[in-house]
């Protein structure tokens, strides 16, 4: 079993996430660079987050042009789990593997702080580890991290369980207050109708070690880790 | 056409008629236009440290942990252990966030971090320490100071954010001194293995000189020599000086170069920052004892029609200088176009020792390296000893209700929280902060070294001003506290001298007091200055900034489990004073906040002291016993207490007794506002189990260490009983005072 | 010599997209003293200079894929300039 | 009814500033096949609306000193759109 971790231009969150996979878990993991045509030889695709061609023009955009992600989408369609986090889920919302678009924040301002997340779905391949209702706790750091979706896009991922995961407050409702961006629906991340494709604003990768105060990030790569080996055996 | 050299022009190329002289004689004959331009950028005080060399050279650079010393090369490095080693450096971008906040403050982290990899590092965190005029108030200068604190918050979010390189702490106040002349100094802090630091000479004749990074446009005309003047109203038409950054070809540079040098095929390297091509040029040679010679038109251009002044002047971003070895030259193709950035053989490395620009087959420049880099005029400024600061007497202040100072001390921006300024910074990427903005110093794990990094930044302007030498020490003092605090042993200083115009006496005079101010402190304090920059002619047509030797702090915490946080933890735990109740209020944000004085004498550092009290601090800490440790500054104990019950992600109350203090010896005549508020040094706030006290008392006592039992960690107040009656403050209160204030001010709309 | 062709690509925020930056600039022109403002809304102008023609089909469809996002975007074609 | 005017103005930067933006936008729509593309520049542009007539030398104003920066950009306002 081994994991690619895409490396864009501007990606700055690559050894993270894949440190998370090797140091945190012990798995295989690798670097592809985005020049790559194929993605053969790799049971999961993680997007890293940073600013992918420096976000010029709009986050991502330029990103999902580029050769990988070519084959990227071709795995998807096929039911390769990937994960975009970040600038990984403002590229594939870019792609059209998500539906939406993620938007500058309500205060205009880029944000690093630590959010509590509901976990609404966990028949993904990255939360089946969990409870639905889990409380997980993760730093985000976005600039342009609130979710958007016109009403009948938003009416059919929430009837479709897609909305996987939600800001909340410490008690687990999604209120205003929680919601540090301006998200619709206060949502977090979302995945394909599949359940194959997750995106997720905040941060699993630096949240997966102890010394960073939460270790609840780890959990999705160890449902990602576990779903792939059970599909294996 | 070029024009003609005539003394108006040489003036203002910022030369002085005796150095005109010595560049001819230098050179044998007269220079022309592009080497007159050459001279006077490198012969800036920005490049050459004309007026300060002298006075750098009184500081302690040697120590058992530094590998590369101060003034070696782009940075200083210490060793960390087990093969690992950091490079660090602070530098100014003062002159450029005036005239253009975001983009001055965002090439400003551009170059620091360009300085740090250079030396083979991987920058692995950014601090900031920041200056502004006060921010709140209806009137123009607030309107301005919100501006520019606006842009200059932004500027360092947008390169920091988008490299990816996590700005983990800082500093940032505010004070009428700084109008019109903000403050910017940045840290940049990188690993690398003690094996593998890269250098910056010019070394093996022979060997190809390569131009890699960003074509060179017209942008930043000259600004070493516009970092070198005064800021008046025509600094406003130099504003073709500011550059613009550009932080995604600032990541793909760091990652290409990092690889480069990895491939062994670096005999040299050297970033464009200030005077660009010239500086990087004549810099190597002079390092590697050789000449370098450069052909402009191989040169990768953004505009056409570029003069050789212009090209050499240009202070274009993204853009190193790179000495290849013989035979390696194709590493730097394949590595460069992977990361689809510019590269280009501009020359070759010669043994002739000169600087030699080629312009159309000809000799455009043609200087010896080594005078030109190393033999700028190096000069004895005249010092006056200015009028002594007004004294203050308590008596003579009107009592104030504590309880109402407190929240207004709370809500000083210098004090409130910087929530504001921090959450717009990217501190968590590269998963490393452990102790994350908010705490005394930060704290971060550099994961492929296995090494927990303590840093702080520190300097009180107050203090500066009325005592620079005092002041000096003890933001060197305060530095290493911070660090003791969170669990580290201090091990080098980086510093950033802010002065005014070195050609008024007084400025000098501040200048020197505190060069030697610091430099006695990291002697005391061992820990030996490993580079810096000096940031000259901040002034503003309402006057000099108040002298800020800003201090940047490296501390290694050895073991994970030592690390501490200064906000209580557990419900209760025992209060301790360590130091005393003190009583110098001269210098004070107190008196400044509440009677609008900035008068007295600052408060004096005993050495012995306050070494004794850091090194009974990290003992503790080291048992195992501290829940929190925080040290008393700005604001003193009040504020103190107050930021240790809401600093913490929970708010957690404390109750306090400061009547019949056990161990209190100078409480007993003391007005309480002097009691709550001085800012006498060496005093700690910390927190233990209550079953630990004993032990603590035991250890006081065997070390000489005046302790105070203050009270217990509780409840939803803070509570101060003294003889004069009880004070209470429910934390709510303290917490709306304190944490949203920077943001109130800063969310109002200016023009 | 061949000519040159200059075109402005402008790319606005939909109608019923929420832009926080469009209402932040309309507080503060209130603000600033132009109280008769109304809805304000921030895009983006992207100025491309064409030696030579431009494939208008492959312009099209560059607008619409890369320099706008159709979920939140709209764009328009400001009229080539011929130099 | 008081008449709406519409106005846009266009934010650039200056022609001799770095324009890292543009950069990228001009090599990607080179990738995606407009091989014949120069320079871009990427620009921002504001549309106001005002019921009644907008105070002028006010508009300028906030022009200069809201909406750009002059230091790096410059700008112009799209004539007045009556509606
Ligand atoms: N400009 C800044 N950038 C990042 N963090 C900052 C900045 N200014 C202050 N902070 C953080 O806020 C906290 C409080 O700062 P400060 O009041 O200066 O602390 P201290 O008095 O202990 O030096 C520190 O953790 C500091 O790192
Ligand atoms: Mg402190």
């Amino acid at each position: 079993m081994k994991i690619a971790v895409v490396r864009f231009p501007g990606s700055n969150c690559d050894q993270d996430c894949l440190r998370a996979l090797t140091d945190g878990l012990g798995v295989k993991a690798e670097y592809v660079w985005h020049k790559e045509t194929s993605i053969a030889g790799f049971d999961a695709v993680i997007l890293p987050g940073g600013f992918s061609y420096g976000d010029y023009l709009r986050c991502g955009a330029i990103a999902a042009f580029s050769p990988v992600m070519q084959s990227v989408i071709k795995a998807a369609n096929s039911g390769m789990p990937v994960f975009g986090i970040c600038n990984g889920f403002q590229i594939l919302c870019e792609t059209g593997l998500l539906r939406g678009a993620l938007i500058r924040n309500r205060s205009l301002l880029f944000l690093c702080q630590p959010v509590c997340l509901k976990l609404e779905n966990n028949r993904t391949p990255f939360t089946r580890l969990s409870d639905e209702g889990a409380i997980f706790r993760m730093p985000i750091a976005h600039g342009e991290g609130a979710y958007y979706a016109d009403e009948q896009t938003l009416e059919e991922l929430e009837e479709g369980g897609q909305v996987v995961f939600r800001y909340v407050n410490e008690d687990g409702q999604p209120t205003s207050e929680a919601n540090p961006n301006g998200s619709r629906n206060n949502i977090a991340g979302i995945c394909n109708p599949a359940g194959n494709v997750l995106g997720l604003m905040p941060h699993p990768d630096r949240s997966w070690d102890h010394r960073l105060g939460s270790e609840d990030g780890l959990q999705l790569f160890k449902s990602l880790v576990e779903t792939l080996l059970s599909v294996a055996a | 056409m070029t024009p003609i050299i005539t003394p108006e022009l040489v003036r203002q190329h910022g030369l002085s008629e005796e150095e005109f002289e010595r560049i001819k004689a230098l050179l044998g004959r007269e220079p022309n236009f592009t080497e007159l331009g050459v001279f006077s950028v490198m012969w800036s005080e920005h490049c050459s440290y004309k007026n300060t060399r002298r006075e750098l050279r009184k500081f302690p650079t040697t120590g058992s942990r530094v590998l590369v010393k101060a003034g070696e090369e782009n940075a200083g490095v210490i060793d960390i252990g087990d093969g690992w080693a950091v490079a660090f450096k602070m530098e100014s971008h003062n002159h450029p966030s005036a005239v253009e906040p975001f983009q001055g403050a965002a090439t400003g982290v551009g170059g620091i971090i360009r300085d740090i990899f250079t030396m083979g590092a991987r920058p692995v965190f950014l601090m900031n320490s920041l200056r502004f005029g006060p921010i709140h108030g209806d009137n123009d200068a607030a309107r301005k100071n919100r501006k520019l604190v606006r842009g200059v918050v932004a500027g360092i979010a947008h390169y920091g954010n988008c490299i990816g390189v996590p700005t983990i702490g800082g500093e940032i106040s505010f004070d009428d001194s700084y109008n019109g002349n903000p403050l910017v100094n940045v840290l940049c802090l990188g690993v690398l293995k003690k094996a593998e630091i890269a250098r910056g000479a010019a070394s093996g004749v022979g060997n190809a000189v390569f131009y890699v990074g960003s074509e060179t446009g017209r942008d930043g005309l000259a600004g070493a020599a516009f970092a070198s003047r005064d800021l008046t109203e025509e600094s406003k038409a130099d504003r073709p000086a500011v550059q613009v950054g550009d932080p995604f070809r600032g990541k793909l540079l760091l990652e290409a170069c990092l690889e480069l040098l990895q491939s062994g095929a670096v005999a040299g390297i050297q970033d464009m920052g200030a005077a660009g091509l010239t500086c990087s040029t004549c810099e190597t040679a002079s390092r590697g004892g050789t000449g370098v010679q450069i052909d402009l038109a191989l040169v990768p251009k953004r505009e056409t029609g570029m003069s050789p002044y212009e090209i050499l002047l240009s202070e274009s971003q993204e853009r190193m200088l790179i000495i290849v070895r013989s035979g390696e030259e194709e590493r730097v193709k394949e590595v460069f176009e992977k990361w689809d950035l510019p590269y280009a053989k501009v020359g070759i490395v010669t043994e002739d020792g000169f600087m030699r620009v080629l312009n159309d087959g000809s000799a455009e420049v043609e200087i010896p390296a080594k005078q030109l880099a190393d033999d700028a005029p190096v000069y004895e400024r005249e010092v006056a000893i200015p009028a002594a600061p007004e004294t203050i007497a308590v008596s003579d202040l009107a009592f104030h209700d504590p309880k109402d100072s407190l929240i207004k001390l709370l809500a000083h921006p210098t004090v409130a929280s910087k929530n504001w300024v921090f959450r717009q910074y990217d501190h968590t990427v590269r998963a490393g902060a452990v102790v994350p903005p908010g705490s005394d110093a930060a704290v971060f794990y550099v994961r492929e070294a296995d090494k927990f990094l303590a840093a702080t930044t520190d300097c009180n302007h107050l203090y500066c001003r009325l005592d620079p030498r005092e002041g000096a020490k003890i933001a060197v003092a305060e530095a290493a506290r911070n660090l003791t605090c969170s669990g580290a042993i201090p091990l080098a200083v980086t510093d950033n001298l802010n002065f005014g115009n070195p050609y008024r006496p007084e400025n000098f005079w501040q200048l020197r007091e505190a060069v030697e101010g610091l430099a006695e402190a990291c002697r005391r304090f061992e820990t030996p200055v490993t580079g810096g920059n000096v940031s000259l002619y901040n002034e503003s047509p309402q006057g000099t900034i108040d002298p800020t030797p800003t201090v940047g702090m490296i501390g290694l915490i050895e073991d994970e489990r030592w690390t501490t946080r200064q906000y209580f933890q557990i419900q209760g735990d025992v209060i301790f004073l360590i130091g005393g109740v003190g009583d110098e209020i001269g210098g004070s944000l107190y008196l400044k906040t509440i009677y609008g004085k900035k008068a007295g004498l600052p408060p004096r550092l005993n050495f012995d002291r306050e070494l004794a009290v850091q090194k009974f601090l990290r003992g503790l800490i080291r048992k195992g016993v501290v829940k929190s440790a925080h040290d008393c500054s700005e604001g003193g104990l009040a504020v103190a207490l107050a930021e240790c019950c809401m600093s913490g992600a929970e708010k957690i109350g404390a109750q306090i007794r400061l009547s019949g203090m056990s161990g209190s010896s100078s409480l007993a005549n003391q007005r309480l506002d002097v009691s709550l508020f001085n800012e006498s040094q060496s005093r700690i706030v910390v927190s233990v189990p209550s079953q630990e006290s004993e032990l603590v008392h035991q250890d006081a006592a065997q070390a000489g260490i005046e302790l105070i039992r203050l009270g217990s960690v509780g409840g939803s107040e803070l509570t101060i009983e003294s003889s004069d009656g009880t004070l209470s403050w429910p934390l709510d209160q303290l917490h709306e005072a304190w944490y949203s204030s920077i943001a109130l001010a800063l969310s109002q709309q200016d023009l | 010599m061949v000519s040159a062709v200059k075109l402005e690509v402008v790319v606005m925020p939909k109608r019923n997209v929420l832009d926080p930056q469009g209402v932040a600039v309309r507080n503060a022109v209130r603000e600033l003293g132009l109280s008769n403002v109304g809805t304000v809304r921030v895009g983006k102008i992207i100025e491309i200079e064409f030696t030579g023609e431009p494939d208008e089909a492959k312009l099209d469809e560059i607008c619409r894929d890369l320099l706008s996002n159709q979920v939140i975007e709209d764009y328009r074609i400001l009229g080539a300039v011929l130099k």
